[in-house]
This record gives structure tokens, C-alpha cells and sequence, in this order.
């Protein structure tokens, strides 16, 4: 019973971490209708670049998520002038490839500097387990799972809340008549391809708390961003967390049920369930037909 | 209505898109008559045929590779070229290939040529799979569908004990062979590959089958509009691809002799096969084949200049090749879309008004 | 900008396309010379068949289609090449065709992001939303619902508040009765007459002859892309049923 | 003898606003049929149901005498409906010949046959010495011109036509006119939506005129033209039909 319990919490702990992993891959898809397949290499950067702040130069691990994610916004802004503001009018196929090739130029960056070691973050003063009863709880998840929580929370209220957040939303539904109401789209465009690689290397700090990593087997954090993606639709951050936890429970109940290295193919098959019967809810997604 | 005003910005973009063509066109090149491309493959062929006889063992090797790759690309090409539909997993379905011989041929002792047709149905059987769950979606998915999915095939093939888990299989080609001798067998066995692969594709762009790919990539609701079974269509290009990849990967099993899960499943392959088609140009079925040339030239001399360059004292890492990689698909997928194909090889009629 | 609620025309600038060719592709041309003004305090009507270049005009007043020749002026000021968000800032705002409020965002959010140029001054804004509220008590009630949940003519209503939140000096409407039932288009039309009464500046396009014409002060009529006729109102009254058997019959 | 097509009580909503609605109609063998009506009276939706992009709510439509409501459009196509565009959608970057080709990829027969098909109805509209050339090069018009002979080469009973005259120079007008003359000898029928009138009046035996998604008017070009109803949903509704104003 315990052991249920147990996973259940882990489960939710992790899967509010995926929330945060998948965010950012949500935002792209949902606002600007771009595939990040440079997603999960951003996300790697960002989790080596804490690591190197953190193990590296001996930083506050609480602190220094605040600058990776600033770094990152920056170097968003930098890809959507140099490369994505050409792409707007391309097809889906050369924004995929453009990005398909930005992925590989990161990875190769971060394996020359960093190496293809597989990395741990020195928790420092998060390393404890809190312990109620039989259950033990790592501090470094609860602390992972709140913070992302916070983000999420904090995304929600200025996505739902505030102005900007409307005119977000507003031009996610319609580009000529957000431009037509006074919005500048190509300036706001910009600081939402900022904002989603921001959060892509803010899920990386999460996960390097909750998990170890390594440059190499990135994409394994795609799927699972994916994953969540297609289960809690697009641009929304509340339905994002919702089923970044469920995905969650799901992989540590499974993990229970059989061998451990098997989660990952129940996970794909989910993977593979999922998209088969959400290929009409995904609003938008599907390509219309005439 | 939504729909209609839909419609009006597709058309309007198309007409861009057009437009733009139109002019790049006009300003291009002349048009070359028909017979240069087969002209340019056969040369390019005839040239190459009697390289294995001739060249040393380490040049040998690199052209087997450029065979290699040129029997995956063309088969990559039908789907992610002609179609529309990007796989970022060309690694699954050759690796399906690998595996699949080495299986057979450590367990059964079956020879190189027993295992090229199980190979090719077994990489044709996975991909029937991964086209069921996801050619049905926009391109998008299916993109991202292969891009994980490389790394799922890593997982599981690690686990699978009979396939020799993490540590991989060993195979062994029947006969008493030097290693000059074997170098050869395996280049003359990818050389009629890449003739038969090149062949396919030659034959499908000129096809019906051919000219229904490129409607669905241009324009899928119209194509399905006029009568294409558009799924199935996919699904075919899906599976030819595959199995030539199949193919190709049986050979490279006994190839390299050994094969292991992380190298056999890694996204390297992927991004050569992508990287190859893009560069060599997707949409024309010579495009693999000199785009194959062009790459592993490329890396080869990546491989041979870098670790000897010492930019301001400092050692450049071997990773450096792959960023040059990326950064040549970048500029390739941002400016040169057609590739070096594309460059010489305008398709181009006069531009008429009425 | 216009800051009294109450639009006072004589202020108002006139906006007019002076010698226009355009068009959406490359080999088509849909306006060609075209030249219409549209005098202050005046409701300006645009007619024509279909096709016949109404809509274009419209996008090229509103600086959603460039013109290829020649100019568009307000107040004698070339702004041609004036992008639609400046055009706004300009006191030119446009009532597009067909629906176009964002249907995931509330009725509310619908409004602010009408008065999106006055974001840095939040009690503007709150006023201006007000003010609007007030204009259009119908949408009070439906402030919290989503606006893809109205209906049609709701969400009429919703985009009239939205258009003229910044209190616009130039209005250029779209077919505001397209798609609309019989009942809807009385409320449109009444609307537009309260917007006359007040004394806007307005540009209408609409294929409801006859309403149209009830509202206009001056009227163009397009044929095939080309000015056909134009006079005050008076000139075509009487003929209405001559001049659409003319289009049916050209 | 079948009509080609045969709605009844036709309906589709899109989001709570009826585009098309109960409407019934015929279309007789080798007839032209003329679909006019104000802008939002449903006329594209109607087409969009005749050939299967989108599934009515309810209704019949019957080609051939066989119910194809529900159906995709593949069946539609194989029941011999094609249809053009209002907007050419053409395949750009292939040539007008591989054009041609699409719709017949799923059809029993040798290349040779089709090709040399195509070939015949490219010449029909002039278009023989664009065989090789790819659609993105062609005029706007031509590229219309390309999309109607792509729509004969199923050999169809019937031709679903949006606005085929819209925004053409009046020389390739008179080329697409000859064409779908030509074609109706032969037997085809076609059913043609387009906002200029005149048009069509000289090339339809009938024509029908919806309002609000529904069929207010039926007959000769004459009488429609001259129906009271057509001329009030051009005219919309006057002053007088809403009642005193304030």
C-alpha cells in the first residue's frame, strides 16, 4: 500500500517536472505553429549550463536557474533574428529541417564543452529526504516540482490575466486580425520564440534536479515533451502541468508493474495511443482539410 | 466563413511562394535537356565501378560508404524528399536491417545473401508500424514521431537479450576472404544496392506514384480532392524506403563485422541521411546520389584537417565535424533548397503571360 | 487621435485613394485606377457585383494591400506605404468581413485587445473599455463568456465596441451583414445608422444595396475593378432595381 | 434518365451559423448549370458538398442515382465528380503534363494512353507547349485553364467549376468558355459558380440562385435574372422591409 503511495507522490513530483520540460515545445507549437526540434538540445544546454554554474563554479543551485533562463531568452531572440524570422513564410518542412539543424549544432556545442559524460547536479543543501511515516520524499524533487509549479502558475495568470497575455493568445488564433486591432505580431513573435526556448532551458534546470543527464540522449526528453504535448493540447500551461503529472504517475505506476527499463516502451506506446486517437483534438494541428 | 478565408491565405501564400519561384527561375539557368542527369548517373556510376579494383583499402572503404549512403538516401528520399514527410529515423529502420541480419547470422549462420530479403521485410514491417500510427497526422508529427523513435529502438534493442543486449552481435561472412577481398565484396554488393536504389527512384519520380507524392507534399486536400489515396500513398513510399534502408543495413551488419545498439541507433546516421538529401538536392533522384559523394567527402576530410588544425594554440575537438554539419544544413535548408542539384539542373519553361 | 467620446466630424480627416491598381497575385489585377474620397462627417458607400473590386478597396484604405500605383492620402498626407497598426494610430480603424472576434478569448479580452495602443495607460484603457460597455449594454452580461460562444450577432456587437474602442476618426467597414439572418442585419443596420448620426466618417461596403444606400451621403459603384459611377445619394435612389439588373445582365 | 446530381434537403452548419440549408436541386446529364447568389449565400459550401470536402449534417446527394452523402471525396471522384477551384491549386513545382497525371494515378490503364490523353487536352486550351513546363510558371489564367483539363481527365460526368472566370484577362475567358462548350457536347456536365453573371447566362441552360443557404430561384437565365426574389437578395433588404427607422 505504502509502495502505491509512495509512487504515486514520486510520480506527481516528476510529472510536474515534465510539465516544465514540455512547456516550452507547447508555447512554439501553440502560438507561433513552429516544431522546436531543437526542443530537447536546448533544454540539455540549459541543464549543462546550471550544472556548470552549480558543480562548476560552486553557485547557489536555487539562484542560478533565474540566469540560464535569462540566457537562454537572449539567445532566443538571437535564433529568431538569425534564423526563424526568415522562416515565417516557409513550408513545414524547411522550418523542420532549419531546426532539425540547429538541434545538431547545439548538441555538438555542448558535447565539445561538456563532453559526453553523463552529468548530476550537486544538490548541495537540496540533497535531504523528507521523510513522513514510511514515505520518502527527496527534497530536490518537491523542490523541482514547486518551482516548476510557480513558473507554471505564474505562465497561466499572465497568459489568462494580462493584456500581453491576451494579445498572445489572441494572435495564436488570428495573426491579420491581432495585426489589425494595433499589435505589433513580428515583435511579439519574437519575444514568444524568446520565451519558449527560455522555458525549454528552464525544464532543463528542472530535470537536472529530479535526474541525471547527459548531451547525447536528449531526444529521450522529446518524446516525454511530446508526449505531454499531444496528451495536454497546446499554449496552455495549466493543461500542460495536468498532464505533465499524469504522464508522470503513469510511468512510476508502470514502473511498479514491470521491469523499469520496460516503462519507456509502455511509454511509447502511449505515445503511439495517444496520437492515434487525439489526431482531431489537437485544435488547429490537423491540417484542414478543404 | 472561416473556411473560405482559409483557403484565400493558402492560395495567396502559394501564389508567393510562386511568384517568388517564378523569378528565381527567370533568372536561373538555362535548362538542361532531359538526358544530362542519366548521363551524369551513369557517369558517376561507371566511374566508381571499377574503383574497388583499383583503389587502396582505406579509399575503398569511403566509397563503400558513399554507396551505403546513397542506397539509405534514395530510399529516405521517396517519403522525406518527394513527399514532404521529413523521417528524422533513418537510423530505425537500417539499424532494423543491421539487426536483423546479425540475428540471423550469429543464431543461423545464414549468409550475407540469406539475410538481405528478411532484412528488407523486417525494416518494411517496422516502418508499416510507424506509418499506421502516424502518417494519418499532419507531417509535423510524423517528424517528431521518428525523431524519438530512434532512441526508443536504442532502448529496446539494449534490453533484448537475444540480440545481445548492450554489448551487440558479431557476424561473420561465410568463406575464406582477405580483408582486401571482403573490402571489395562489400563494395561491389552497396554498388548494384545504390544502381537498384537509384534505379527505384529514378523510375518513381518519373511515375505516377512519383508525381502523387510531390501533390501531396504541394498540396495534400487538393491531391486528396482529385482522387489520391493519399494514407496509402505515403504508407508505399514509407515502406520502399524502409526496406532499401533494410537492405543497406544488413550489409553495413556485416560490413563493420560487429554492430552495437549506441552506434547503430544514434541520430548520426539520421542526420547524414538528411543531410545528404538536402544538400544533394530532394527533389530529383540524382540528388542523393551526389549529395551521398558530397558528404562523406566532406566528413573525411573534416576528419583528416580538424584534429590538425590548431586555431590560436587550442586542440579543436572531433565534435567539430558535426557543428560544421549542422551549420551546412542550416544554410542549406535556409538558402540552397534545392540543393546542388537544384543549382544546375533548372527545371524551367518560359514564363508566359496571357 | 479622437480623445472626446463623442466623435465630432469636423475634425475629422478625409482619407482618399487617388489613381489605384491593385491586386492579391502576381498576373491579376483587381483594382485598376480606381479613385474615391471619403469626405469627413460623410457615411462614403461602395457598390458593385461581386468580384467587382468593393473589398480590395477597402484593404488598401485599411493598409492591408499595397497598392502598385498610385497613392493613399489622409488629409492630403501620402500614406501609402503606412503600415495597418500606424494607419490605426492614425484614427483609420477597420471593421473586417465576416467573423473576427478571437473566439478563445473572453468578450472582455476582446475589447482590451481593441484598445491594445493604449496598454501603457491603464485607466485609459479601463475607461475606454468602459465607455464601450456602456455604448453596447448588451455585451455587459457577457463580459466573462468566450467570444467563439456568441451569437452571431453578439458577436457583431463585440466587434463594433472593438473597432470603435479608440474612437476612430475614419471608420471602414466590411460587409457587415454577410452571413448574417435577416433579423441580425435590422440590429447592424441600426447600428450603423446611430455611428451616421453621430456624425462618423465612414467607408461602407456592403452588398445589401438597398440598406446601404438608405445610410449613404455619397456613393461609388464599382464595375470590373474600374470606378462606374459615383453622386450623392439622391442621384441613385429610384434606380436601385435598374442598376442590379444592370449587373446581372452587363 | 439519372441525374448526374441530385440533392435533397441538403444542410451544413458551420459553428451554429447554417451555410446551406435544406436545399434541394437537380442537375440533369450534359446540362450547364449555373449556381449564382450574394457573397455568403452558400454557394462554395454547396460545391465543397457536391464533390465530398466536407460531410453534410444531413441530406442526400445522389450522383448517378447512388447516395454519396458521408462519403470522401475519393468516392465522389470515382463516381465521376471533379471539381476546380475558386483559387487555381495547382501543383506548382511539377510540370502541366505530371499535372494532368494526378487525378488518374489510381486508374487502371497504361501510361502511354494518359499521357497521350493529357496531351489532347492540353492542346484543347492551348496549352500543348506548357506540357513540360512547371504550373508556378504559368499565367494565373493559364493556371486556371491547367486546373480545368486536370479535372477532365477522369473523364467526368459532371465538372463542379468555382468562379472559373474570376480575375482572368478576357481572352483566356473566351478559351475556358469554348473549352467547357466543347466538353458539354461531348456529353459532360457542369455545374459552374461564379459571380459574373453575364457570364453565365450565355453558357447555362439553367441556372439556380441561392440566398442564405437556400435555393430562392430555378430556371432560364432569363427568368432568374429577372425572378423578384434574385433581384431583392441582390438589392438586400431595403429600408422598408425593416420597418419605420428612428
Amino acid at each position: 500500500m505504502n509502495e502505491i503511495v509512495q509512487s504515486l507522490i514520486n510520480g506527481a513530483l516528476l510529472g510536474g517536472v515534465y510539465g516544465g520540460l514540455a512547456m516550452g515545445l507547447s508555447l512554439l507549437l501553440g502560438v507561433l505553429r513552429i516544431v522546436n526540434l531543437a526542443h530537447s538540445a536546448v533544454l540539455i544546454f540549459g541543464a549543462l549550463l546550471y550544472w556548470q554554474f552549480v558543480n562548476g563554479f560552486g553557485l547557489d543551485p536555487l539562484l542560478m536557474i533565474a540566469p540560464v533562463v535569462l540566457i537562454a531568452y537572449l539567445f532566443g531572440l538571437g535564433v529568431h533574428r538569425g534564423v526563424t524570422q526568415y522562416l515565417t513564410r516557409e513550408s513545414d518542412s524547411t522550418v523542420m529541417l532549419a531546426f532539425f539543424g540547429l538541434m545538431i549544432i547545439l548538441e555538438s556545442i555542448a558535447i565539445m564543452i561538456w563532453t559526453t559524460d553523463t552529468k548530476t547536479v550537486a544538490l548541495g543543501y537540496l540533497s535531504g529526504v523528507i521523510r513522513i511515516g514510511d514515505l520518502n520524499i527527496p527534497v530536490s524533487r518537491v523542490v523541482a516540482a514547486a518551482i516548476t509549479l510557480v513558473v507554471l502558475v505564474a505562465l497561466h495568470f499572465f497568459l489568462t490575466r494580462t493584456l500581453t497575455g491576451s494579445a498572445i493568445r489572441g494572435m495564436a488564433q488570428n495573426r491579420d486580425v491581432a495585426a489589425m486591432v494595433g499589435i505589433n505580431v513580428e515583435k511579439l513573435s519574437r519575444r514568444v520564440f524568446g520565451a519558449g526556448i527560455a522555458l525549454a532551458a528552464f525544464g532543463g534546470t528542472v530535470l537536472s534536479l529530479v535526474s541525471s543527464f547527459s548531451p547525447q540522449e536528449h531526444t529521450r526528453w522529446l518524446a516525454w515533451a511530446f508526449l505531454v504535448v499531444i496528451l495536454g493540447g497546446l499554449g496552455s500551461a495549466m493543461r500542460t502541468l495536468v498532464a505533465g503529472i499524469a504522464v508522470g504517475i503513469f510511468e512510476t505506476v508502470v514502473g511498479l508493474l514491470i521491469p523499469f527499463q520496460y516503462t519507456y516502451l509502455a511509454l511509447y506506446a502511449l505515445l503511439a495511443v495517444a496520437l492515434l486517437i487525439r489526431n482531431e483534438g489537437l485544435g488547429g494541428i490537423k491540417q484542414r482539410t478543404i | 466563413m472561416a473556411e473560405t478565408t482559409d483557403l484565400d491565405k493558402d492560395a495567396k501564400r502559394n501564389s508567393d511562394v510562386a511568384l517568388a519561384q517564378a523569378k528565381a527561375a527567370s533568372a536561373g539557368v538555362r535548362k538542361a535537356p532531359w538526358w544530362v542527369t542519366p548521363l551524369v548517373a551513369v557517369a558517376i556510376f561507371a566511374i566508381i565501378a571499377p574503383m574497388g579494383g583499383i583503389l587502396g583499402l582505406g579509399a575503398v572503404t569511403t566509397l563503400t560508404t558513399v554507396l551505403y549512403y546513397t542506397v539509405i538516401a534514395q530510399g529516405w528520399n521517396l517519403l522525406g524528399g518527394y513527399g514532404g514527410y521529413l523521417n528524422f529515423g533513418a537510423a530505425v529502420f537500417a539499424g532494423t536491417g543491421a539487426y536483423t541480419a546479425a540475428w540471423l547470422n550469429s543464431e543461423f549462420e545464414w549468409t550475407l545473401w540469406q539475410t538481405l530479403i528478411p532484412a528488407a521485410f523486417a525494416a518494411a514491417f517496422v516502418s508499416l508500424i510507424v506509418g499506421f500510427a502516424t502518417l494519418r497526422l499532419r507531417s509535423h508529427y510524423f517528424a517528431i514521431f521518428t525523431l524519438v523513435l530512434t532512441f526508443l529502438a536504442l532502448v529496446v534493442v539494449k534490453n533484448w537479450p537475444a540480440l545481445g543486449g548492450a554489448i551487440g552481435l558479431f557476424t561473420d561472412v561465410e568463406g575464406d576472404f582477405s580483408s582486401r577481398g571482403l573490402a571489395i565484396l562489400f563494395f561491389y554488393v552497396l554498388f548494384g544496392l545504390a544502381i537498384l536504389a537509384t534505379v527505384i527512384a529514378y523510375f518513381v519520380e518519373h511515375s505516377n506514384f512519383g508525381y502523387a507524392l510531390r501533390a501531396i507534399s504541394e498540396d495534400e486536400p487538393a491531391a486528396q480532392v482529385l482522387g489520391v489515396k493519399t494514407t496509402s500513398v505515403k504508407l508505399r513510399a514509407l515502406l520502399i524506403g524502409a526496406a532499401l534502408g533494410g537492405l543497406a543495413g544488413a550489409v553495413y551488419a556485416f560490413f563493420t563485422g560487429y554492430i552495437e545498439p549506441a552506434g547503430t541507433f544514434s541520430l548520426d546516421l539520421a542526420l547524414d541521411i538528411v543531410l545528404v538529401c538536402v544538400i544533394g538536392g530532394m527533389r530529383s533522384w540524382l540528388g542523393p546520389l551526389i549529395g551521398s559523394i558530397i558528404v562523406v567527402l566532406l566528413e573525411q576530410i573534416l576528419r583528416v584537417v580538424v584534429p590538425n588544425l590548431h586555431l590560436f594554440g587550442l586542440d579543436i575537438p572531433a565534435e567539430t565535424n558535426r557543428l560544421v554539419l549542422g551549420v551546412l544544413l542550416l544554410i542549406f535548408a535556409l538558402f540552397i533548397r534545392r540543393g546542388v542539384v537544384g543549382l544546375f539542373v533548372q527545371r524551367r519553361g518560359r514564363v508566359v503571360s496571357v | 487621435m479622437n480623445t472626446e467620446a463623442t466623435a465630432v466630424s469636423v475634425t475629422a480627416p478625409e482619407l482618399a485613394l487617388n489613381d489605384i491598381t491593385a491586386g492579391y497575385f502576381a498576373n491579376d489585377i483587381v483594382l485598376e485606377s480606381v479613385s474615391m474620397t471619403v469626405r469627413p462627417g460623410n457615411v462614403t458607400v461602395v457598390l458593385g457585383p461581386n468580384g467587382s473590386g468593393k473589398s480590395t478597396s477597402l484593404r488598401v484604405m485599411s493598409g492591408f494591400l499595397r497598392p502598385r500605383t498610385g497613392t493613399v492620402t489622409l488629409d492630403g498626407q501620402d500614406i501609402s506605404t503606412t503600415s495597418p497598426a500606424d494607419r490605426l494610430r492614425l484614427g483609420i480603424a477597420t471593421l473586417p468581413q465576416g467573423r473576427s472576434v478571437f473566439p478563445d478569448l473572453s468578450v472582455d479580452e476582446n475589447l482590451r485587445l481593441g484598445a491594445w495602443q493604449l496598454r501603457n495607460d491603464k485607466g485609459r484603457l479601463n475607461d475606454a473599455v468602459d465607455a464601450m460597455l456602456e455604448r453596447y449594454p448588451k455585451l455587459k452580461p457577457l463580459r466573462t463568456r468566450l467570444a467563439g460562444s456568441l451569437s452571431g450577432g453578439q458577436a457583431r456587437l463585440l466587434e463594433f465596441a472593438r473597432t470603435l474602442i479608440l474612437e476612430p476618426s475614419v471608420l471602414l467597414i466590411d460587409e457587415p451583414s454577410v452571413g448574417l439572418a435577416p433579423v441580425l442585419v435590422d440590429d447592424v443596420y441600426n447600428e450603423l445608422e446611430r455611428l451616421k448620426d453621430e456624425g462618423r466618417t465612414i467607408l461602407l461596403v456592403d452588398q445589401n444595396v438597398q440598406a446601404a444606400i438608405g445610410l449613404a451621403d455619397q456613393v461609388y459603384t464599382l464595375a470590373y475593378g474600374k470606378n462606374h459611377l459615383q453622386g450623392a445619394r439622391d442621384s441613385f435612389e429610384g434606380q436601385l432595381d435598374d442598376l442590379i439588373k444592370q449587373w446581372l445582365n452587363l | 434518365m439519372t441525374n448526374v446530381i441530385e440533392t435533397e434537403t441538403l444542410t451544413k452548419s458551420f459553428g451554429g451559423m447554417t451555410a446551406v440549408s435544406g436545399t434541394s436541386f437537380s442537375v440533369e446529364p450534359g446540362t450547364i448549370v449555373g449556381l449564382i447568389g450574394p457573397n455568403g449565400s452558400g454557394k462554395t459550401t454547396t460545391l465543397n458538398l457536391l464533390n465530398g470536402a466536407i460531410a453534410p449534417d444531413q441530406g442526400t446527394i445522389r450522383v448517378q442515382g447512388e447516395n454519396l452523402a458521408g462519403k470522401s471525396s475519393t468516392a465522389f471522384v470515382k463516381a465521376g465528380v471533379t471539381r476546380t477551384f475558386q483559387n487555381p491549386r495547382v501543383f506548382s513545382t511539377v510540370t502541366a503534363m505530371e499535372n494532368l497525371l494526378v487525378p488518374v494515378l489510381h486508374t487502371r490503364g497504361g501510361k502511354a494512353g494518359f499521357t497521350k490523353k493529357a496531351e489532347e487536352l492540353l492542346e484543347t486550351v492551348g496549352l500543348l507547349g506548357h506540357r513540360d513546363t512547371p504550373a508556378s510558371e504559368l499565367s494565373g489564367g493559364q493556371q486556371k485553364l491547367l486546373e480545368f483539363v486536370r479535372a477532365l481527365m477522369t473523364d467526368p460526368h459532371i465538372v463542379l467549376m468555382d468562379e472559373p472566370f474570376a480575375g482572368v484577362h478576357p481572352s483566356v475567358k473566351e478559351v475556358m468558355r469554348e473549352a467547357i462548350v466543347e466538353r458539354n457536347k461531348a456529353g459532360t456536365a457542369f455545374m459552374i459558380v461564379s459571380h459574373e453573371i453575364p457570364d453565365l447566362t450565355r453558357l447555362c441552360s439553367r441556372i439556380i440562385c441561392m440566398s442564405d443557404g437556400q435555393v430562392i430561384a430555378e430556371g432560364t437565365p432569363g427568368e432568374v435574372t429577372s425572378h423578384p426574389l434574385v433581384i431583392e437578395a441582390y438589392l438586400g433588404q431595403g429600408p422598408a422591409s425593416r420597418g419605420e427607422r428612428g
